[in-house]
């Protein structure tokens, strides 16, 4: 760090915006745990600070000649390296500003939410040192910087998992989510020391550029692809690591919209947009990439239209969404990946949160529940949510139609039409699972209506206005940025093409029908969704769920929790740790004890030497004295 | 009476009674005095080496002394040992005191 | 006479502090505890400011030994009263520094014979710290046994749970290894044919024959490993932990442990470098046993301490996998987890003694809940459980990133394994600290107090160092590579 | 030639004599040993050590003799006999010889006798080259203080010790059983 940190613009908004909220998180553990309100509003201002930081680097670098890469020395032993520093280009840009906005529009919102909480300052702790995290995690210049924070990123989600740690369910989610991910990370760590052993160096504009095909060979480069890719399978929730993602649901809502849909979970696919290039240099490793995520999508989409609980359809549908932007990148679209992640960032964000004010109002997560106690009069968020839900199902002229387009696009650029099928299928499916919830909270069974006007006075009532309209403001944002955000793809692509060498050859142009066959698919998903929940008079029981059979399959995700459950209780616990156990126990104690027992045993057997008649003793102490003399005097 | 070898059978000889008398007494005092025995068969023979062999005569006596002193010392102690035992065990008899048993 | 010192004798002053301390404990009455608890706590805390002062005025540039205090003891043998530090020296020393006197601090509220305590653990310690600075085998020999034996004494009176026979266990383990290195020096000193015990003098090159160097090492390695829980030889250390009192095992897994470590380190590795690459690979293997071994039976653990004593045993494993892999990066790794495993191990068994203390129970199904009850020793705990399972930023993930690093790359097979241990380890903690700590209030100990300011200061500063050393790692790892690095370029290839 | 042999130079005097001391000796010692009364033991033990003194005088150093007569006889013998006294139902329970032990004790005597002998046959006793002939006790007084200062010191030490010792020893236990 040779230039002096006040003189550079850029460092100082990268320091900046990275650690004010690490300082934030000190500031409140150290001091002000026992002031609620002291301790938000440092954490709020703080993320405030980051934000325009992030906006200031935006605009100051819009048309970037060149990475900006400032690197100083963290640790130095042997010849590794481990530099700390900024990497500051178009993508690592674009995902500053997203992580820092909608922290910050969560840490406001947070403040109705969590409102009277006992934990309240642990919480905006929490939110402090996960945004500190993330935000050093976006600007990491290289792969070991960005695992560190990675796993710091890790370690907020658990703590804010299981924030409301008295619930066992919060507090066992937590675990299993940081287990899951570290599962992962595992593969992720193992796939950075062979690059670092083989290639020598981590940094991401290295590992980016032509020398990694000279020095890595192919099959080199394809398991430390697969091995990285591990790592995005665990921190974006893909196949088979992906059943931790609905069970994080159990933190907060504002965290679930924070770290569980918009950022954190995102971070996985952003790790694969930052070392594209080296993805892309390995074909098979891309061709299995892009086969997990389609796997993921089309499996999260299937348990998302079972389920009762509004957070979880949209827990699977992140992960449905995060699988789709796999596909995207492993199909190659660079552009189109980082497009949709940016959106879905925006309107995802904007669906959990307002769920979140239903589940703070009626004190419930199930839909069915919501919608009979009114949940359509909660205006804001009902309009909100519904616009969101549109721009999931990728209906124009909302943010999501113009990604979700450009993939399918880039889909339809691959050889094989069994990747767009996926798509197009997701894109059916996520379109009646969304606007299923939809229609459950906007047109409740009316027969059952009845029961919920004696349950009245059931919400809370009595929250104060201002409370609504703290979490109203950041829903309105959002879905401002929702509506306009699709706009902005064309810069957005030259902004984000504009240091990259990624050639997008494959524009939704030469496929004229594809926009039009993908709108109509979400249509025909959103009018099986009216047909069945909508109208009225529907039974509002779906058509999956008339079949017992793939209803179950669906519900209890495949069984693909039952599957870890009994690997954990037969093989690990059962198996490898009873065995080792026990073998402590018996074999090398019992060996060591056996040991000492032996020792006792034969003091025993010989103790009637020591009869304890003195005399006997000294005769034989004379005798022997007597030989051993002899002994010495004439042989020695 | 002039040679060394007299007086080492002497020492040689008083030395085993008293081994003899410690080995086979049973009052803890008859032990005590076999010791002395003992002690006085290793002081002669100190003494004949003196005499006969040693560069220096002093050494041998200084010696003499040493073990007279440590004589006394020894039936002090060993005195008030036996008073404790027979508190403790209401006898003299060796073999009545058999505590350290295996 | 040949007398050298070069500066004021720090380390003799870190000795005589803790020596002094047990001198005039012995000398008070019994029953003046408090007048005994004050000095033991400003002996300990010169002896910590010393040894901390001494981390940070060495001189990096200059590398090499320093604050050398040479004094001629017996001619006839060669034994001189050697005391030096270098880099693999300083982080032992101020980690021993800082765990006695947070130990010392953790034990405020002792009332049980006082006097003896504070005596017995000053003596300890004096032996850790004479061992750590000891540049002269006859001398290390001494100290390392001098810290030994109270132990014995420490658990069978003040401590807990089988007492006796995990002080039984812990004594005999630990004098085994002793009888193993005893003949060790004996017979490095006897081949040597230089008539000395300065290790400065054996560590040349030359002196030993490949053979003498492989067979002395071994002897090392067993013996001192013995010490650092080396699997299989680890069984003592988690009952030894689990009978011990708080502040005992505290020093006894945040540093005595180490002395192991760095005996292997010290003796074996400096005096038969190519014993030690000859050996190496049995060194990885028994390491990454340990690890994953370790993991796994603390997975199926009931009792905090015992979970805490399996951790250190898979901790302990990295350490042996760092110095197996005979590279730069290896040891210093190998170091910087020793001190960092020192201070959160410390931090683990001063939180869980606390809690037994309140609760009179240490097992898992009998807690829970306990967050609410008492946040201040959850949050250290749930600190130094992190800290253990590789939080980035906390002390320890750096050593673990190192020795990862480098044993990948030489055992390709065995480091790969190690870093899968780490789910494993990941899951015990946090399965311990969710069924001790999350969950509902527990009613039947809601009376109980949290931590106070006073016994919350010890576990400061350790959750300091943990904190410090995670964001700062080059201040640990420039000064271990200050001796590290001359000592693998004077490896003969 | 010491003063000593020169003043008893009628040879055959001196032999008479030395054969008296001998069986003085050696019949105390047979007292001291054999007799189950411990009072006639003590009484065989004066004779012996009486015996020794006479020895010690034939080895030429009159002084030692006389510190024998002293210490053995003047000290330890009399404190035997008061502890004796002192403690009366000590002299009057005569254990019964066990035949097998006195076996033993003999047979052992037996053999450290024979080694005792052999060794003293084996051995080539020499002389040393250079020999001073001072014996007299003044020479004496001065190495105790002088040259053999340590051993003069450390006597009396031993014996303050043992005083101590005694007293702790004796006075303790009676507390404790008591």
């Amino acid at each position: 760090m040779n230039l002096a940190w006040t003189q550079d613009p850029n460092l100082l908004a990268a320091a900046l915006s990275a650690f004010t909220p690490f300082a934030s998180f000190a500031l409140i553990m150290l001091f002000t745990r026992s002031h609620a309100r002291l301790s938000a509003g440092i954490s709020i201002a703080a993320v405030g600070i980051s934000l325009a930081s992030a906006v200031f680097l935006l605009v100051r670098n819009w048309s970037l000649p060149a990475p900006i890469q400032i690197t100083g020395r963290w640790l130095i032993s042997g010849d590794i390296h481990i530099p700390i520093g900024f990497l500051l280009d178009p993508l690592s840009l674009l995902m500053l500003t997203i992580v820092a906005t909608i922290s910050c529009l969560v840490q406001v919102y947070s403040l109705a939410y969590m409102a009277g909480d006992p934990g309240f300052s642990r919480y905006y702790a929490f939110q402090s040192l996960f945004a500190w995290a993330m935000l050093t995690l976006s600007i990491s210049p290289t792969m070991i910087q960005l695992y560190i924070f990675w796993e710091l990123v890790g370690l907020a989600s658990y703590l804010l998992i299981g924030f409301w740690y008295e619930k066992f369910s919060a507090s066992e989610a937590g675990k299993k989510a940081f287990v899951m991910t570290r599962l992962g990370d595992i593969a992720f760590f193992l796939g950075l020391l062979l690059v670092l052993l083989h290639f020598g160096n981590l940094n991401i504009l290295d590992m980016n550029g032509p020398q990694a095909t000279e020095r890595l060979s192919p099959v080199l480069l394809t398991v430390s692809a697969l091995l990285i890719f591990g790592g995005v399978m665990g921190k974006s929730a893909q196949f088979p690591l992906l059943t931790w993602l609905p069970d994080a649901m159990e933190g907060p809502t504002p965290v679930s919209a924070l770290l569980h849909s918009a950022t954190m979970v995102a971070a996985g696919v952003y790790m694969f947009a930052r070392i594209f290039p080296f993805f892309s240099h390995s074909g098979n490793a891309m061709t299995v990439c892009l086969s997990i995520g389609t796997i993921t999508m089309l499996l999260s989409s299937t348990m998302a239209m079972v389920t009762r609980d509004i957070k979880q359809v949209w827990a699977y549908s992140t992960i449905s969404q995060l699988g789709f932007m796999v596909m995207g990148l492993a199909a190659g679209g660079y552009a189109a990946g980082v497009f949709h992640l940016t959106t879905h960032a925006g309107f995802k964000a904007l669906l959990f949160l307002c769920s979140g004010v239903f589940i703070h109002h009626y004190e419930t997560n199930d839909m069915f529940v919501i919608g009979r106690h009114g949940g359509r009069g909660l205006l804001i968020p009902m309009i909100c949510m519904t616009l969101a839900s549109a721009a999931l199902s990728g209906l124009p002229p909302l943010s999501g139609f113009f990604s979700k387009e450009a993939i399918m696009g880039v889909l339809a650029g691959q050889r094989n039409p069994i990747w767009l099928a996926a798509g197009l299928m997701g894109a059916f499916l996520t379109a009646y699972y969304s606007f299923r919830l939809i229609f459950i909270i906007l047109r409740p069974n009316l027969s059952e209506k009845v029961r919920a006007e004696t349950h009245g006075g059931h919400g809370k009532g009595h929250h104060a206005a201002g409370l609504y309209w703290v979490m109203a403001w950041p829903l309105i944002i959002l879905a401002a940025v929702t509506l306009v955000l699709g706009f902005f793809q064309g810069p957005l692509e030259v902004f984000l093409s504009g240091s990259q060498t990624v050639s997008e050859s494959h524009g939704t142009g030469h496929h004229a029908w594809l926009p039009i066959a993908a709108v109509g698919l979400a249509l025909a998903g959103t009018g099986l969704a009216w047909l069945e929940f909508g109208r009225n008079g529907a039974a509002q029981v779906g058509f999956v769920e008339r079949l017992p059979a793939l209803r179950a399959l669906f519900a209890n995700r495949w069984y693909l929790d039952h599957l870890y459950r009994r690997l954990l209780d037969y093989v690990i616990y059962g198996t490898i740790s009873n065995l080792f156990t026990r073998n402590d126990r018996r074999v090398i104690d019992g060996a060591i004890d056996g040991m000492c027992r032996a020792t006792i045993g034969s003091g025993r057997l010989l103790s009637f030497v020591q009869s304890g008649m003195l005399q006997y003793n000294l005769m034989v102490m004379f005798a022997a004295l007597a030989l051993v003399a002899l002994g010495f005097y004439f042989l020695g | 009476m002039n040679s060394l070898t007299t007086y080492l059978f002497i020492a040689a000889a008083l030395f085993i009674i008293g081994i003899f008398g410690l080995l086979q007494r049973r009052s803890l005092i008859g032990m005590l005095i076999a010791i002395e025995l003992m002690l006085n068969g290793a002081s002669v023979n100190f003494m004949a080496f003196n005499r006969f062999l040693a560069p220096d005569p002093i050494i041998g006596q200084v010696y003499t002394l040493f073990i007279m002193g440590f004589a006394a010392a020894e039936t002090a102690i060993a005195l008030s040992i036996i008073i404790a035992v027979f508190r403790r065990i209401h006898s003299i008899n060796i073999e009545q005191a058999r505590d350290l048993r295996g | 006479m040949s007398m050298e010192f070069a500066t004021f004798p720090y380390l003799t002053a870190i000795l005589l502090s803790c020596i002094a301390g047990l001198l005039v404990i012995l000398f008070i009455p019994d029953e003046r505890q408090m007048l005994i608890k004050q000095v033991s706590l400003v002996s300990s805390g010169i002896a910590m400011v010393l040894s901390v002062y001494l981390f940070f005025a060495y001189d990096k540039g200059k590398g090499g030994l320093q604050f050398v205090e040479k004094v001629l003891w017996v001619d006839s043998l060669g034994i001189y009263y050697f005391n030096a530090v270098d880099g693999f020296s300083l982080p032992m020393l101020a980690l021993t520094g800082i765990v006695l006197f947070t130990g010392v601090l953790t034990m405020w509220e002792l009332t049980h014979r006082v006097k003896e305590f504070f005596a017995f653990t000053f003596l300890l310690v004096a032996g850790v710290f004479g061992v750590f600075m000891a540049m002269d085998l006859f001398f290390l020999f001494v100290w390392y046994d001098v810290s030994l034996f109270p132990m014995y004494p420490l658990i069978a009176i003040w401590g807990s749970t089988r007492k006796e026979y995990g002080a039984m266990k812990l004594t005999l383990y630990l004098l085994a290894g002793s009888a193993l290195i005893l003949p060790g020096i004996l017979y490095l000193f006897v081949k040597s044919g230089l008539n000395t015990f300065d290790v400065t003098a054996l560590m040349q090159p030359g002196v030993f024959t490949p053979f003498q160097q492989k067979f002395a090492f071994l002897l090392f390695y067993l013996g001192f490993g013995i010490l650092a829980g080396v699997w299989p030889f680890h069984t003592w250390s988690p009952v030894g932990h689990v009978a011990a009192p708080t502040a005992v095992s505290m020093i006894h897994a945040g540093v005595l442990m180490k002395l192991g470590a760095f005996g292997v380190l010290r003796v074996g590795i400096f005096l038969c470098p190519e014993g030690w690459q000859y050996w190496s690979q049995l060194m990885a293997l028994l390491a990454t046993c340990g690890i994953v071994y370790g993991a796994f039976v603390g997975l199926a653990q009931t009792d905090l301490k015992y979970v805490i004593g399996y951790s250190s045993v898979s901790h302990m494993g990295i350490v042996g996998l760092g110095l197996a892999t005979v590279t730069v990066d290896g040891l210093n790794g190998a170091v910087f987890q020793m001190f960092a495993h020192g201070v959160m191990t410390a931090l683990l068994f001063s939180s869980v003694g606390y809690i037994y203390e309140r609760t009179h129970t240490k097992m898992i199904p009998e807690l829970g809940g306990l967050s609410k009850v008492m946040p201040m020793a959850s949050s250290y705990f749930i600190i130094a459980a992190l800290a253990g399972i590789g939080v980035p930023c906390l002390a320890s993930f750096w050593a673990e990133l190192l020795v990862f690093i480098a044993s990948f790359r030489v055992y390709p097979v065995r480091g790969a394994l190690a870093i899968c241990a780490l789910v494993v380890s990941a899951l015990f903690m946090l399965r311990v600290v969710q069924r001790t700590f999350y969950g509902q209030k527990n009613e039947r100990l809601a009376h109980l107090k949290d931590v106070s300011f006073g016994l919350g200061i010890p576990r400061m500063i350790l959750v300091g160092v943990i904190v410090l050393f995670g964001l700062f790692p080059a201040l640990m790892v420039d000064l271990v590579q200050t001796a590290s690095l001359p000592l693998i370029q004077g490896l003969p290839r | 030639m010491t003063p000593l042999q020169n003043f008893f130079n009628p040879t055959f005097l001196a032999q008479t004599a030395f054969a008296v001391i001998l069986i003085c000796t050696f019949a105390g010692a047979a007292i001291a040993v054999l007799p189950r009364n411990i009072l006639y033991n003590v009484l065989g033990l004066i004779l012996c050590l009486t015996g020794v003194a006479g020895i010690f005088l034939y080895l030429g150093s009159p002084f030692i003799a006389l510190m024998e007569l002293l210490i053995y006889v003047g000290a330890i013998c009399i404190s035997i006999v008061f502890a004796i006294m002192l403690s009366r139902p000590l002299h009057l329970s005569l254990p019964k010889r066990h035949l097998p032990k006195v076996a033993g004790a003999g047979g052992v005597a037996l053999l450290v006798f024979g080694v005792l002998v052999s060794i003293i046959f084996k051995t080539p006793w020499k002389p040393a080259d250079l020999r001073s002939g001072d014996w007299s006790v003044a020479t004496m007084g001065s190495y105790l203080l002088t040259r053999y200062d340590l051993v003069f010191e450390v006597m009396s030490i031993v014996l303050l010790v043992a005083i101590l010792g005694a007293i702790l020893i004796s006075g303790t236990s009676g507390r404790r059983s008591s």
